[in-house]
């Protein structure tokens, strides 16, 4: 069966020039980074390099970046770091309606140990406005966190002109750049941030690597105790096989992003409006054009569930993801359609099909070609639905 | 994450459709995720003739649904009744644990048309 | 040049059996865990064969296992998650003074914020008195941390034993066992223990990956917020590559042990002797025999400083390491060996070789071969040797 | 981590001995790390004529030890002085950051052999 992977943005396969770097520091030059002697020194080099890899794609300087777990212990460690380093200046926290869990999770954990939070809204496309986040700072507020682009709806947020407000108020600015890195520009002087979030498994590096950038002079409480390993920023052995991969796939993505979002737009158009044109009772979910990442598709399909959706793609061989309830623990459909202003039983049916890499036209028209079989069978099964 | 009988009946799912002028019909909506089943009954007797479903809902809806379906087909009312929740997600070889819930749709589905059946009886009657 | 790593306890090598099954999971079966279509799912499933391999290889039920990025992370959940679990109980911990960092900075983070912290002595061995744990135990005591084998002088403490006593009096007994597994027999249930640290890279697994064994019914407050993995103790997109790589290490280290074992403690034993023989005013650092690990050699040689033992050793092929605060961030000598009693002095020219299963008689030799020369070398530039 | 320079002068470092009855000897320990070293002097008139050293330490410690004995073989007291440990460790090609200290060492102990010097100069004197 014909298999196609249009869940990239959940996580994306190691680019295999990335895998096979990194099997060269798993088997043979598997050195502990700390150590003095040779294999341990050219363990650090790589490290090191791959350090300034991902600096470089991100335009910092290779000090001020802290390697992590992930995106998730990186966000973690901005927000809960940033909180506890700044506690005595203030205790107001802001984020939006639409991050990431890794964000809001921890932001309402903080909520409930002393901090108070705003969490600002966004409209129906998934935006944030400018003026919303100049109202909502106060004399007390230390911490802004938004998110470059949205991982459900894609939709790019105005970063930069919000992170020069957030200078002007004297606020430290986070921005969770998981979705955004390697599909538009990620700069961290253009965008005005203090801190940046990045996660290696979403531009095809490995898993279980991630990287906080912290700009020279903000100060963080760490997370994790031990042997004071990245500048005691994060202590535990450094994961340099994985570390070295996330620096490769950062040098690779840089070489390639405009080639491939220019590619990506126009598979993301052709799915969008050959799904729009094949199937009634649908809408686009987040913005069209510009303000959407260029690898992301994401549709509300009415009278049906996403759960039963995705599991009819899957049997067809598509992968592909959905807001809905039912696929997730939570039995809530997704905070963001939500917040969005979508009502519960259309926020239900919603599906993301999220563009990679590998993709072609071939997989988009076999998409276009199965999904509406799939919408009509689905849809005959429905009580909602009546022809 | 699903059985291959979980499978099989949402791929496969039996009994899809309506009944008209159903003896009765009984419709539920899952309080906890927002899902909708409906359950249409043809009853000669004390026997359950046809069945139909019609869900909105993940694959242990759909699924769910259909096998409670093939469950009461030539059932007495009575044997209908003693059909449980786990008892139809045993029948499809189990559900994960955060699915559980969904097979309440499909006996609580069934049970409201038998209820429905019962109350058209008793206005006829009456 | 002939090169001979002897750090095995710094790193290992991942195994070439573990390194080809990542690969897979690296590039073709890369789904996220937690996406409910056939990539997603396929990759759950080995992410969960993985978590019996390392239940199984511990006796534990594959439930009460919560992967982390490694041993230093699992150490800090542990303590910081149990500390603040538990603080209605009590605000007394007890460790040892010879942990590893990522347990004893913890520890002492945990006394600066409100709790009190009895830190034990250990004799001239490196072991601990299991009645100065006894005399320790408060009625508010919550949490003692011991760790199974040390890492710098390879002594083996009577965990089993004080675990048993723990459970009497109903303190939470976490171990630190990230030296011992795959050398010596760990057993949760053997050990007595509610809480068990092990870490991948040092089993011939991948860096980056560790585990927290969590007994049932022992509470945690996670450390990392997000998307609820790992049962909401520990968010972020599961490192499924390095986890199955993990669980592929415990099975063949769990096949392997005894055979490794008893060649290990011969190589051990063959090397330790020949240095006493070879070299003068020389000292064993640990217990001799069944007290120690097969794996560890830690010798102080008098008049001559560890780093430049180290840098000589790198310099004809030998990776070893040293309790020397020269090759350290930190300037002071190995905590392990002065809490041992040993003068400053003496700690400072220490050296520790840790074998693995790669390594040979030859190895060994070369060593015993090299060694002295090196000594030799450096003790005619000591100002401390008075021929 | 060590420049080729520091790696050189750590494997072939030069001057290492004693110089019996020497005109100054200088030991200095690092309290940072209990690292010792010890300098001796050969004087002739104002010239350095020979200088050996022996060092318990880093290779950063044994490295700058032998780099500032040759950078003041042959040279004046006064020039001798001048040394700092900066300029051994830039004559090594850097050391890194958190091997500064060592380089104190080297100085330090130059420059308490040349005191050691004058001091015996006095008491020959007076
Ligand atoms: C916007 C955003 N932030 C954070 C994360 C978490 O990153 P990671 O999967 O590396 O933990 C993700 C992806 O899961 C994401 O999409
Ligand atoms: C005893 C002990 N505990 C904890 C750790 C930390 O584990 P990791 O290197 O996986 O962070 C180590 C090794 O560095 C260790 O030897
Ligand atoms: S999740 Fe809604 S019925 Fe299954
Ligand atoms: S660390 Fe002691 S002199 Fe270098």
């Amino acid at each position: 069966m014909r298999r196609v992977y249009l869940d990239h943005s959940a996580t994306t396969p190691v680019d295999p020039e990335v895998a096979s770097l990194m099997m060269t520091y798993y088997t043979e030059k598997y050195g502990n980074p700390s150590s003095i002697h040779s294999f341990g020194q050219e363990a650090r080099e790589a490290l090191e390099k791959a350090r300034e890899q991902v600096a470089g794609f991100i335009g910092a300087q290779p000090a001020e970046i802290t390697f992590t777990s992930g995106g998730t212990e990186a966000d973690n460690l901005a927000i809960l770091g940033a909180a506890e380093a700044y506690k005595d200046k203030g205790k107001h926290l802001i984020t939006t309606a639409v991050e990431h869990h890794a964000i809001l999770e921890t932001f309402e954990f903080l909520a409930k140990n002393g901090y108070e939070l705003t969490v600002l809204p966004v409209d129906e496309e998934g935006l944030l406005s400018v003026d919303g986040v100049q109202r909502a700072i106060r004399p007390d507020t230390i911490l802004l966190s938004v998110m470059h682009a949205n991982n459900e709806v894609g939709a790019i947020q105005p970063v930069a002109e919000i992170g020069r407000l957030a200078r002007e108020k004297g606020v430290i600015f986070h921005v969770d750049a998981v979705q955004s890195l390697g599909k538009i520009p990620v700069n961290v002087n253009d965008l005005n941030v203090d801190m940046l979030t990045v996660s290696s498994h979403k531009i095809y590096g490995p898993k279980g690597v991630g990287a906080l950038y912290v700009r020279k002079g903000i100060r963080l409480v760490p997370r994790v105790y031990g042997g004071g390993q990245e500048k005691k920023r994060r202590s535990g052995t450094e994961n340099t096989p994985g570390i070295i991969g996330f620096g490769k796939a950062c040098e690779l993505a840089q070489a390639r992003m405009a080639d491939e979002a220019a590619k990506l737009t126009g598979l993301r158009d052709r799915l969008m409006d050959g799904i729009l044109e094949r199937i009634d009772f649908v809408k686009v979910n987040g913005p069209r054009g510009a303000k959407r990442l260029p690898n992301n598709v994401n549709v509300s399909v009415q009278y049906v569930e996403g759960e039963s959706l995705l599991l009819s793609l899957d049997m067809v061989g598509i992968a592909a993801s959905s807001g809905s309830a039912c696929t997730s623990g939570s039995l809530d459909p997704s905070h963001v359609l939500l917040a969005m202003g979508m009502p519960h039983e259309i926020a239900h049916g919603s599906l993301r099909f999220s563009l990679g890499r590998q993709n072609t036209e071939e997989d988009v028209d076999y998409v276009l070609e199965q999904l509406p079989k799939i919408v009509e069978r689905l849809r005959r099964m429905s009580p909602l639905f009546d022809q | 994450m699903y059985t291959e009988k979980v499978m099989d009946h949402f791929t496969n799912p039996r009994n899809v459709g309506e009944i008209p002028d159903a003896d009765g019909v009984g419709e539920v909506g899952n309080p906890k995720c927002g899902d909708i089943m409906r359950i249409y009954l043809d009853i000669e007797g004390d026997t359950i003739k046809d069945v139909k479903f019609k869900t909105f809902g993940c694959g242990a809806a759909v699924a769910t649904s259909s096998m409670v379906t093939e469950m009461v087909k030539g059932k007495t009312i009575t044997e209908a009744l003693d059909i449980s929740n786990a008892a139809v997600a045993e029948a499809l070889g189990g559900l994960p644990p955060n699915k559980l819930h969904c097979s309440n749709l499909a006996a609580d589905a069934l049970h409201a048309a038998i209820k429905d059946y019962y109350d058209k009886q008793e206005k006829a009657k009456g």
